[in-house]
C-alpha cells in the first residue's frame, strides 16, 4: 500500500514517530512549540507532548545546539532545530570542535547521539544571509554523519536510522522541498549510508542531491525529450560518501554532471569529481562538469537570485557540453 | 520581575513640543504605517517577496529615536528597519523600489526588505541575522572613537536579540572600551512566536546593562514623546564620551512576525489591548486635545503620506531590473 | 568594583572538619602540586608535549570543590584540569599516561593533558575551547533534570571565559529551564595574559549572575575551608531543585599560563604576594596550629603524594603506544 | 641585498611598517598587547604604538571579530588577530553573514576594508581541539580573499597587498613555519593574486600551500635523488585561485598529487582536482592523487599525529603510485 503526502508531512510523521514511542526523545529550537515550528513541521507537537519535549529556546544557538550535545551526553535523545543552516554559523564551534570530536577526544568513552536538522538553501528571494548552502561544510567534518533527504520517503524515513545512530547526525533540509508531494510505501524502510539511482539512463549521469534532485529530474525529462538518456542518482548522505555508487554510474555512463547548490568552488560537488577522479578516472570519456551556485551571495531579485543559483536549463546545457 | 504584558496606560501630559516638530513627527508615524500597510497589500499580490517583517505598532521608537540622531551618527538596524531607514532619510521610492527588487532601490534590489543601506545617511543596514548588528555597532564606534569624530552608533535590536552570544559579546566590549554606543532595544515581548519570559531568565532588561556597567533606562515605546526624550538624553550622555548606553523601549508588534505566521502564540484580546494604544491615534490624541492638531491638519498629513506611497509604488513599478549579465558585480570591490 | 589584584590576608579561624577529612582534603591538594610539579619537569624532557596548563597555586579551589560533590554527580572541566580529574578519582598514573600520550592513558594518549575524560567519575573532560564547557554542562542538567535523576553538573571554567557569549547563553537557558548545573568560575584574575580589568567591564562577576536571575556568591579560592562551605551550600541549594547557581572562586595561577609565556603582564611582586598565601601551606598552617596536623604526618602524605607520582610515571614510561593501524578508530562509535 | 630572517620576524616586521605607515591601522585580538602575542609576533607593539592601536581582547572571538568588520565600515584598517582557526568559528557568523556578504547586501555602498589573521595547522601535539585546517572552508565563501603565506618572502609580503585591498582578507598563518628562515631580497614585492612555481620539474607536479609547501619541497629532494624531478607550486592564494598556474603545471607534467592538510572528503584539495578536470583533464596522464590528512580529528600522540597528517613520505609513495 502507498499513501501520497508532502515532505512536510513526512518529516512530521517521523518526528511524531520518535517522540511517540522514546521518552529519551524530545524535540528543542527556536520556535518549535508555540509558533508551531518555522516551517509548520512541529505544529500541534507541544499540545500533545508538552513544553518539556517540545522545547523552545531563546535565540541561542551555540547555547542550545551545545545544550543538546549535553543533553545527548546525559542519556536523552534530542533532535535539535536550528532554523536554518544560515544561523548554525553560530553554532559551528560545538558542532565541530565538541559534537564531532567528543568521541574521538575521550578515548571512545563517550558518543553523543545526537540529530541536528536545519533548513538549507536559496530560491525564496530570502537574499544573502539566509540562502546559504554549506553542507559542503559540514561533509568535511569526521565525527559527523550528513544526511539530506530530497524525497518524502527519505524525509519520512531517515530520521529513525538518525536516531538510532550512536554519533551526531546533522540533516539538511531544502525549503525548496516542503510542499513537495510523493507516494510512500507503508513499509517503506531507508538506510542512512547509500545514495539511490533516481532515475535510469545510460548516456550521461547526472550526480546530484537535496533541492537539486528535482531540478535534475526536471533536467532529465528534457534530455529524453531529444533521446539522451540521463541517470540520476541522489547522494542522501553527504558523509560518509557512497563512492561505490558513484563510480557506478561513472562506469555505466562515462559522462558526468554534478549537480550542487553550494558555491561552485570547494563546495560538495568538488569533492564528488575528485572521488570520480580517484576511483573511477579511466571510465571517462569526457572531464566532469560541475553545475553550481554562482560565486555571488545570493542576490533577492528574483531573476538574479535565479540566474545565480542551478537550473534545469543549466543542467541541460551542461549534458549538452559533455556530449556536443 | 514577573513580566506583564499588558499595554501601559496610554501616554498623557503636555507635549512640549512645538507644533511643527510634533507634526513632524506624527507625520513620520504616517509615512512609516501607510508605507508599510502598502507594503504588505503588494506582498499579497506579489510584487513584493522574500520575507517582510512590519514595524506597525512600533513606529513611535524609530520616529522618536532617530530623530534626537545627527546626520554624522551612524545607525544599525535589524531585518524590521523599514521605519529606521525612511525617518533616518531615504527615499520612500527607493526603498519601495528595494523591496520589488529594482535597480533604482537603496540596495541596487540585492538586499531587499531586510536589507536596506544607505551610504549618505550612514545607514549600516538592515541585518538579518538577530544580534548580528551589535558587534558592528561596537566596532563603528570604536572606529568613531580612534579617529576622534564627534559621531554615535545607535544599534537597534529586538528583545529576542538579548539572548543571543553577540549581545553579551558588543556590551561588554563597547563598555569596557567607553565607545560611543547607544544600544537600542526593542522590546515587543516576543521574539518570532517566542514571548520574553521564556527566552529571558531575568526579563528586567536593565538589570543585564548593570552586568556591564552600563547605564540603563527603560522607557514607553508607545508613547513618541517619551521615546525622543530619553533617546535625547541617552545620546547627550553618549556623545559627551562616558560611554555606551542602554535604552530599552517597551512597544508591541500589532502584525505576524513576517508574512508567515498565524499567531498561535498570542491571545487576540492581548493584540487589541495594545492596539488601542497605537502610538499614532494617541499622539494625535494628545495634539489635539492641546490644540496642536485639527482633524484636517491630520487628513492632510496622511493624505501626503499616501501620495508619497502612491508615488514610491509608481516608481518601484517603472524601475528596471538589473540586467543579468551584472550577477557578479559588488562581490569584490572593482 | 575597582578590581584588586592584591591576596586576601592569610584564611584563619577554627577549621571545623574532622582530623581525618582535613587529612584527606590537604593530601589532594598535595598529590595535584606533585603531580603537576613533575608533569612541569617531564614537559621540559619532552615526555610531555602540545599544551600544559598547571593549577599550582589554584589546588583548594577544585579539592574544595569537587569534595562537595556525589558520585552520580556530572563534572564539566577546562584545559586546566589536572586537578579536577585526580580530585575526581582518576588514577595518577592514567592521568599521566595520557599526557605521555599512551594507550593506557584515561583518554587512550587521544586527548591529552587538556582533554582528560572519565565516564567511570562521569567527567565529561577536559576542553581546550575557553567557555566550550558551559553549554556542555547545561545539556548535562537538562539531561538529569528530564530524566528526574538525583545529579547536578558542576562546571568549572576561568574568568576569561566569562567574556565569550558561551557563558550569556549557557547561564540563560540554565536559569530560564531551572537546571541542576552549578557554575563555579575560577577566577584567577587573568585570562592568559589579559587581567580580568582590561577583559571585563563590570569586574564584579556577581553581579553577571544577577543578570540572569541566579543566586551568586564570591568566596576566597585560597582557603579551602571557606571553598567547601560554600560549594556545599551551593550543592545543596541546586540539589534541591531550585535551579542554577554561580559561584566565583578568587584564586590565582602561581605558573605561567601554559609552556610559553615570558609572563610580561604581571608584576612579580604581585605573584609572590599571592604565593605567601598558597593554600597548601597556610591550610596546613592552620591545622597545626590547632593540633590537627604534625609536620611528621605532612611529611609522609607529601612522601605519599611523591611516591603516587613515581608510581605514576612508571606506569607511564612502560604503557604502549597505540598501534598506528588503529588510527581511525573512535571517530565513530562502530 | 638579501638578508636572512624568520617567518615570525618576516610578519612582525610587516605589521610593525603597516602601524607606523597608515594611522588607520590597527592590531586587535586575544593577548596582543601585554603578553606580546600569543606566538611574540607583536612583542613590544605595545609599548611603541600604545592600547589603542594594539588592543587586548577579551575572549569574545563573535565579538572582536564583529567589531573589526564596524572599524572597517567606519573608516579604520583594522587587524584582527583569531589566536588560531579553531576559535574562528565563534566568529564565523561575523565572518560569513557580515564581512563576506556586506558589500553584496549594500548594492556596492559599503566596502569591508578589513585583515583577519589566524594560526592554523595541526603538528605539535596540540589535540583536537587546537589543530584545525579549514582553509578550504574560508576558500569556499564568495567575498572574502583568502592567503596562506607559506615563505618568509610571502609572510612579509601579503600584509601591505592585503591591507590595501578594500575588501576582507584572510590570512592563514601555518604554526608549523614560525620559526622556518629565508633570505629576503631588500627590494621583494609580492602580489596577492597569483601561486608560485617553488621548484621546477618536469615529472609531476606536486600542488600545496602553507605548511604542507616545506613537506613537499622536502619530498621533492627525495624524488631528485630517484632521478625524478617533481615541480612544486605553492597556491599562496586560496580564493580566489590561480587556476592558470595549476592548469601549466599540469600541462607541464601530466602527472600531479595534490597535497593539503585539510580533511581529505571536501578539503581544498578536492577543489584543485576539479579545476584540473575542468581546465586541464586532457593533460592528465593519470588521475590525479591527494594526499590529505587523515579523517580523523588529529589525536595528541605525536606517533598517531604524524600517521593523521600529510608527511613527505607520504608524498614521495603518492607521486611513484602515479609514475609506477
Ligand atoms: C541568529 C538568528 N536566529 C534566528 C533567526 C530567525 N528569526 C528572525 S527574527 C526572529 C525573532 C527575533 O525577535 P526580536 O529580536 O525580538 O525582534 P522582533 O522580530 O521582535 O522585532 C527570529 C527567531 C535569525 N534571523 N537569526
Ligand atoms: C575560544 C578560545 N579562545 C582562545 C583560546 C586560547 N586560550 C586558551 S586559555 C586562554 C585564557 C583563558 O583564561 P581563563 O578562562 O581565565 O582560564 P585560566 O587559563 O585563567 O584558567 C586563552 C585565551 C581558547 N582556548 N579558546
Ligand atoms: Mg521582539
Ligand atoms: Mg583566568
Amino acid at each position: 500500500m502507498t499513501r501520497r503526502l508532502s515532505y512536510r508531512e513526512a518529516m512530521r510523521e517521523a518526528m511524531h514517530e520518535a517522540l511517540a514511542g522514546d521518552p529519551r526523545v524530545f524535540l528543542m529550537g527556536e520556535d518549535v512549540g508555540r509558533y508551531g515550528g518555522t516551517y509548520a513541521f512541529s505544529k500541534g507537537f507541544l499540545e500533545e507532548f508538552g513544553p518539556e519535549r517540545i522545547r523552545d529556546t531563546p535565540l541561542s544557538e551555540l547555547g542550545f545546539v551545545g545544550a543538546g550535545i549535553g543533553a545527548a551526553l546525559g542519556g536523552m535523545r534530542p533532535i535539535v532545530e536550528v532554523m536554518t543552516v544560515n544561523f548554525s554559523l553560530l553554532a559551528l564551534d560545538q558542532i565541530v570542535n565538541s559534537a564531532a570530536l567528543f568521541r574521538h577526544m575521550s578515548g571512545g568513552q563517550f558518543s553523543v547521539p545526537l540529530v541536528i536538522r536545519m533548513t538549507t538553501g536559496a530560491g525564496r528571494q530570502l537574499a544573502a544571509q539566509h540562502s546559504h548552502s554549506l553542507e559542503g561544510w559540514y561533509a568535511h567534518i569526521p565525527g559527523i554523519r550528513v544526511l539530506a533527504p530530497a524525497t518524502v520517503e527519505d524525509a519520512r524515513g531517515m530520521l529513525a536510522p538518525a536516531l538510532a545512530d550512536p554519533d551526531p547526525v546533522v540533516i539538511f533540509e531544502h525549503a525548496g522541498l516542503f510542499n513537495v508531494e510523493g507516494e510512500l510505501a507503508d513499509d517503506c524502510k531507508v538506510d542512512i549510508s547509500s545514495a539511490k539511482v533516481r532515475r535510469e539512463g545510460r548516456d550521461v549521469a547526472i550526480i546530484t542531491y537535496g533541492g537539486s534532485l528535482p531540478k535534475a529530474l526536471a533536467a532529465a525529462e528534457t534530455l529524453a525529450g531529444e533521446s539522451i538518456e540521463a541517470e540520476v542518482i541522489d547522494l542522501r548522505v553527504l558523509r560518509p560518501l557512497d563512492t561505490a555508487t558513484i563510480a557506478a554510474a561513472v562506469a555505466k555512463c562515462h559522462r558526468v554532471v554534478v549537480v550542487d547548490e553550494n558555491w561552485k568552488s570547494g563546495g560538495l560537488a568538488a569533492e564528488v569529481v575528485a572521488r570520480i577522479m580517484e576511483h573511477a578516472f579511466f571510465e571517462l570519456d569526457a572531464p566532469v562538469a560541475r553545475v553550481c551556485s554562482e560565486e555571488v551571495p545570493i542576490p533577492y531579485a528574483r531573476h538574479l537570485e535565479e540566474a545565480a543559483l542551478p537550473q534545469p536549463e543549466k543542467i541541460v546545457a551542461a549534458v549538452k557540453g559533455l556530449l556536443g | 520581575m514577573t513580566i506583564d504584558h499588558h499595554a501601559p496606560p496610554p501616554p498623557s501630559g503636555p507635549v512640549s513640543w512645538d507644533k511643527d516638530f510634533a507634526h513632524r513627527l506624527l507625520a513620520d508615524m504616517v509615512r512609516i504605517r501607510r508605507m508599510e500597510e502598502k507594503s504588505a497589500e503588494l506582498y499579497g499580490a506579489g510584487q513584493i517577496r522574500g520575507f517582510l517583517h512590519l514595524y506597525i505598532g512600533e513606529e513611535a521608537v524609530a520616529v522618536g529615536a532617530l530623530h534626537a540622531l545627527a546626520a554624522a551618527d551612524n545607525v544599525v538596524a535589524t531585518y524590521r528597519e523599514h521605519g529606521h531607514a525612511l525617518v533616518r532619510g531615504l527615499l520612500m521610492a527607493s526603498i519601495m523600489a528595494e523591496m520589488f527588487g529594482k535597480s533604482c532601490g537603496c540596495a541596487r534590489g540585492r538586499g531587499g526588505s531586510m536589507h536596506l543601506f544607505d551610504a549618505k545617511t550612514r545607514l549600516f543596514g538592515g541585518n538579518a541575522i538577530v544580534g548580528g548588528g551589535l558587534p558592528l555597532a561596537t566596532g563603528l564606534g570604536l572606529a568613531a572613537k580612534m579617529r576622534g569624530e564627534d559621531r554615535i552608533t545607535a544599534c537597534f535590536f529586538g528583545d529576542g536579540a538579548v539572548a543571543e552570544g553577540a549581545f553579551h559579546e558588543s556590551l561588554n566590549l563597547a563598555a569596557l572600551w567607553k565607545l560611543p554606543v547607544l544600544f537600542c532595544c526593542e522590546n515587543n515581548l516576543f521574539g518570532m512566536g517566542t514571548a520574553i519570559e521564556r527566552a529571558e531568565s531575568q526579563t528586567d532588561l536593565c538589570v543585564k546593562a548593570a552586568s556591564y556597567d552600563m547605564p540603563a533606562r527603560r522607557v514607553d515605546g508607545m508613547d513618541i514623546v517619551a521615546v525622543h526624550a530619553a533617546m535625547q538624553q541617552a545620546v547627550q550622555c553618549v556623545r559627551a564620551g562616558q560611554g555606551p548606553a542602554f535604552v530599552e523601549f517597551q512597544t508591541y508588534r500589532f502584525r505576524a512576525h513576517s508574512m508567515f505566521d498565524a499567531e498561535l502564540y498570542r491571545q487576540k484580546a492581548e493584540v487589541e489591548e495594545w492596539k488601542a494604544r497605537g502610538p499614532i491615534h494617541t499622539f494625535s490624541a494628545r495634539l489635539k486635545a492641546e490644540g496642536k492638531l485639527t482633524e484636517e491638519e491630520f487628513l492632510s498629513l496622511d493624505a501626503a503620506a499616501c501620495a508619497e506611497v502612491a508615488a514610491a509604488v509608481a516608481y518601484a513599478e517603472a524601475g528596471l531590473w538589473e540586467p543579468v549579465e551584472d550577477l557578479l558585480k559588488d562581490v569584490h570591490t572593482p
